[in-house]
């Protein structure tokens, strides 16, 4: 008989390799990669590090509010903050960006008010913003849906005669999807200007990385005709130099490329979660050593390029968009009971109207003292 | 005016609607130089190219999971799934993407995009090519429904789904395809893509019915005239939501009403159909309102589907069982 | 005699059928270790092992796919889907090929699988995790569905379904795992799966309901009571087939009905019970059978929930209407 | 912007190369192969010569019943019998085959009588044999359904200690679906006793096999961790050694392997197809100087193995069988209505026991004529 215990999955990666670009240590020292160079101006390195920092507040204000009872969930990048920034960084205006339920920080590079995140997470709303407003789609929660919307949106920029190329992001968990995979056929066989951008943070809530798949998960492109790398995910400037390349690729029409961003999701899957019932919190201790701000700060400081006033500054710009998101969800507004109807459909419907028209009349019997 | 069959009427709907809007496009399995397994795209990708007329990979999620992309870009894709059976493996991104995208987005994304599914049975098909999924599109919030029941409807309904910017799931009645008729293809659109239309008037019953049922329950009428029952028979064209005044209107005249059509009963349209009327024209009505449907079992051998099927004769006894109540 | 939250129930009578017969695997999303995101599952694969309690790869139709083989090999899986509003990417696997592979077989082949899925909202989540797909299920001909509304029926229903040689999908009601109450948990099951339980005997009119919405007609009967009415509830248990006598019976007593569900009511399940009652009750009934639904919108967000979900006075509202009619 | 028009896919392969195995070349030549040797009596090449005849006039008895009015559509798989005898052949008892709809070759290998699979084709059933008789399942239409039917069943040997592998079968249009991906995510996380056996004829209906993907498909299997490998599906001997091999890897626990039968639908999709439409006769024309039984036949005849008598005897074979089809077909029997019924729930169900009354009196109603 067969055993049904598969082989180890490919161990992780801790050092730079042949399958890990990096260019940024933990340690916070500076590394070349033959293939992606990146030269940044001093001036990008901060905003690059104060994106960081912004991006790990938000997500703490997040947590906090949902703490507080504020909001009624929160999913954390704890851990993904230069996964996040690098990726959103390298998308220029025209690049639309598609993501799953994490992606505050690309969103927040992408000039989307984090405010305007708060409403699905808070129940006001399931999502509503507007997503040509920052090129940045609704937040999809059935897992892997986003990348078939990606595909399409970049075949539709190869049909207006758009510029732009577009980007997934997704999960390791959700590279099993049958979407996620039919959205790789898609953009090889049409050869749509795509970029795959999937956080690896190795668990899907409470799944470890070997149960989606037995090889690193980069390699998954090449089945499908296009190239993967995998990155530091937790190396800001790796991560921005891999996916500007991809992009790149992208709108000079050489199709498609996965990019897997090697990371950990530091947090509970959601604040609703409780990791201590599947996983070790001495690996979590190990990923601290890995911390993506941890290392930019090392590195700026030894460098000579930054000095305590600009960490203090950043703080407080950061301690300044806490007091910002805080302030906004407070004055989130409850939706009315009739809003239910709204936008259900562009056209209206006559079901809704009546349905509406019921709700409001039996509404106005309390008020009328009618019911009980 | 042109005598077409109902295929071909599609087909001229679906073409004149790419000639008018640039932005249309048509996506699906074997919809290119096949013209599709029915040819109501025949002859599209020669005159649009492979940019509008897209072959597209064997995968129904991914077809209209792209559909959404595209329609998010600004496009308005027009995608024919091969056949009803074939639905279900994009049953999520219709379900949870297409059907919500609008509601989710506070009104902000708009998603034009027709649903094409050739259904029922009566072609003597093998399995999963004979079924009537449409309760479950008019049990989604978010989706419109509709189905034509002649080539005029064909031909009209068609333009007018394509230009609503909701999402839309047209109904084919493969079988009623090759059906021929005379079509006014100049003007504009003789009725609104939402209303019911009564295809015969008559004073004792109301026949409802839709698709390719319509057929049947005029013939009944027919047959029944000849007995001197007056039978008005509506053809609902909307199927989500319906034409309740219509209906309602013709029940609460005649007092007794027979729902028709393919798919099984159990938690279907036709049950919201008797629900409705029984709720509404509680004090109208004169005999309960009766179904004629599919059996609920999957959908049978073909050697025995005309057993399954509504028929002349099963829709008749009911007419006389409503009649007698 | 056991004091247990519905979960609580849900879990004990997975453990007891997985120690009766070696052929039932638990399958699913975060089943193991974590012992689901509901702990239904909790403990399970500790004492059975990975082999049998499975932690799935992230693809709802690879879960139901492979439990068609492994039941195909003769095995027993108890699949679980997440939430609600994540069972569509498996809809395929469950309406084309679950359904129909015993009738497709000629009857050579049984799937007894389990699908669990809970539903329904109340509790403050977001979007597709608040929804009650029941009815697409209903409508699916070779598939039986239930649902449990309390710790008892949790235990037992659980059993009884996996010991079923037919497909069953088995909705848990997620605003009530925390419920609690005394269990009886040994010796055999009170009922059977498939009959519909009077859950407060009445006289002036029949309030239909199932899973979550029991425990609110329940009090909306007890609400009525103060008043003099005399509300009987039905909880349903079985959603498809329906236990129509137990049903009919009652209405035919009592000359009034309102049915009550979280699910939108086009084209549903509740639109099932009213279009039967009105068939076959049609001269028993005293005032149309009212429906107490979600509104046909998708689930909105979780602030307005409570004004989207039928509540107490909504009911009443209802029986009051039906009352006076 | 980037252009639309994907990249040509790999050239066909035509001779045997690194990337398709082949043992016997279109001219009736016998290649040796580092990885795949093979060594066969007389008496086993007959068999397999018998076996491409017989499945061949199988083929071509459900074509003529289907013209002749008595099956209302077939599933032609002429082209495409050394692929399915090889595969079927490499079988044993213990393995279990997860067929399209076109396997007759493969069924016909493991011992299914080919009558049995005509009422489907004819409308008196849907299928309704017992797949555990000859370890082979049902027809499934719904395309890449199977794959994961296939891959649970493996589970399962893995699971109750059986010692046999399983095969599903496939086309190359069901590469794109998700299910057929998700089935290499199982199989390969799971390490199951599997083998993906995909008969690339490359066609999907009209779809070429472009439409699918840009790379060659047996190379899908490396994005997902597991072997894959190209054999010419026209050559018995090299389908035969190529699925032996897998088969044996699957049940010694080695995991699953991907085969891509390279091959070539010669006929229509289906009897209701019109290839005219979307392909260009020269290419069948090409096609049919490999045909897979016209090499078996040359190296049978040239090597001296066989003789005329031996290919007569076989061609009297085929007659019989053809015969016995013909007969078996006619006396298919019509399901009477209240069949639809049967079979529905293995535990009944009270409301079709109402439908079923319903019926019954109704059809009475006829006989008394109460109804017109
Ligand atoms: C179709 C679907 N199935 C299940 C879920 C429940 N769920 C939410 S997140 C999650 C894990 C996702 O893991 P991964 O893709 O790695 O992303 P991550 O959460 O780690 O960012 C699951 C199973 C879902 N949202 N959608
Ligand atoms: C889910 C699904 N979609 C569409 C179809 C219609 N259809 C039947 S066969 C076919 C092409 C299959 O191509 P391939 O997988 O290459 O297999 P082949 O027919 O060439 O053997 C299509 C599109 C189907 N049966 N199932
Ligand atoms: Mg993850
Ligand atoms: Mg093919």
């Amino acid at each position: 008989m067969p055993d049904p215990t598969p082989p180890a999955v490919t161990a992780t990666p801790t050092v730079a390799g042949p399958e890990l670009v990096q260019l940024l240590t933990p340690e916070g020292e500076r590394l070349e990669h033959p293939d992606y160079a990146i030269d940044l101006t001093d001036d990008e390195l901060f905003a690059l590090y104060r994106d960081l920092v912004m991006v790990r507040r938000i997500d703490t204000e997040g947590f906090a509010l949902t703490r507080q009872g504020e909001l009624s969930l929160w999913a954390s990048l704890q851990g993904q903050e230069a996964a996040q920034v690098g990726a959103g960084r390298a998308l220029k205006p025209g690049d639309y960006a598609f993501p799953t339920y994490r992606e505050h920080g690309v969103a927040y590079c992408k000039g989307v008010d984090p405010v305007t995140l708060l409403g699905l997470w808070r129940g006001v709303s399931q999502g509503g913003w507007d997503p040509h407003a920052g090129e940045f789609h609704l937040y999809t929660i059935v897992i892997g849906s986003q990348t078939l919307h990606a595909t399409g949106f970049a075949m539709g920029i190869q049909r207006d005669g758009g510029d732009g190329a577009c980007m997934a992001f997704f999960g390791d968990g959700a590279s099993s999807q049958g979407d996620v995979n039919e959205a790789f056929v898609w953009a090889s066989v049409f050869n749509a200007p795509m970029v795959f951008f999937c956080q690896n943070n190795q668990w899907a809530i409470s799944e470890p990385l070997e149960r989606q798949t037995r090889i690193p998960l980069y390699q998954r492109a090449q089945g499908f005709g296009f190239p993967g790398v995998r990155v530091d995910g937790n190396d800001v400037l790796a991560v921005l130099a891999v996916t500007r390349a991809a992009l790149e690729r992208a709108r000079e029409g050489s199709g498609p490329t996965l990019i897997e961003a090697f990371t950990y999701r530091m947090g509970p899957h959601t604040t609703s979660d409780d990791p201590t019932r599947y996983r070790l919190s001495a690996d979590v201790e190990a990923w601290k050593l890995k911390d993506p701000i941890e290392r930019m700060k090392v590195y700026l400081a030894r460098s000579g390029k930054a000095d305590h006033d600009f960490f203090d500054q950043v703080e407080k710009e950061a301690d300044d968009l806490a007091a910002h998101i805080r302030a906004g969800c407070l004055a989130l507004e409850d939706p009315t009971p009739l809003s239910i109807f709204d936008n259900v459909y562009a056209e209206g419907s006559s079901l809704l109207d009546e349905e509406r028209e019921l709700m409001s009349s039996y509404l106005a019997g309390f008020a009328e003292g009618s019911h009980r | 005016m042109a005598t077409v069959t109902l295929a071909k009427a599609l087909n001229e709907g679906l073409r004149k609607t790419m000639e008018n809007d640039p932005k249309v496009l048509v996506m699906g399995e074997d919809v290119g130089a096949l013209g599709g397994v029915f040819r109501v795209t025949d002859g599209l990708q020669k005159d649009f190219g492979e940019d509008r007329v897209i072959d597209t990979p064997l995968a129904e999620s991914g077809i209209i999971g792209t559909a959404v992309g595209l329609a998010i870009r600004g496009f308005r894709p027009v995608c024919e799934i091969q056949f009803d059976g074939f639905v279900f493996p994009a049953f999520d991104q219709i379900v949870s993407q297409v059907a919500k995208m609008h509601y989710r987005s506070g009104g902000h994304v708009k998603l034009p995009i027709t649903i094409r599914i050739p259904y029922g049975g009566g072609i003597g098909a093998v399995e999963h090519h004979s079924e009537s999924p449409e309760s479950y599109f008019c049990h989604t919030p978010g989706l419109k429904v509709v189905t034509c029941s002649n080539p005029a409807d064909a031909y009209w309904m068609i333009q007018q789904t394509v230009a609503n910017d909701d999402p839309v799931v047209f109904f084919e009645p493969k079988r009623r395809y090759w059906d021929k008729a005379d079509v006014e293809m100049t003007g504009t659109a003789p009725m609104p893509l939402w209303k019911a239309r009564v295809a015969r008037p008559g004073n004792d019953l109301t026949l409802i019915a839709y698709g390719p049922m319509v057929k049947v329950a005029l013939d009944a009428a027919a047959a029944a005239a000849e007995e001197g029952k007056s039978i008005e028979v509506i053809d609902l064209r909307a199927l989500s939501p319906i034409d309740w005044p219509v209906v309602e209107d013709s029940v609460r005249r005649t007092g007794r009403a027979v729902v028709v059509a393919e798919a099984p009963s159990y938690a279907s349209l036709t049950s919201e159909v008797a629900a409705r009327l029984q709720e509404k024209l509680f004090y109208s009505l004169e005999a309960p309102v009766l179904r004629v449907t599919g059996y609920n079992t999957p959908f049978p051998p073909s050697r025995v589907e005309e057993d399954y099927l509504p028929d002349l004769d099963r829709v008749l006894d009911a007419v006389d069982r409503s009649l007698e109540a």
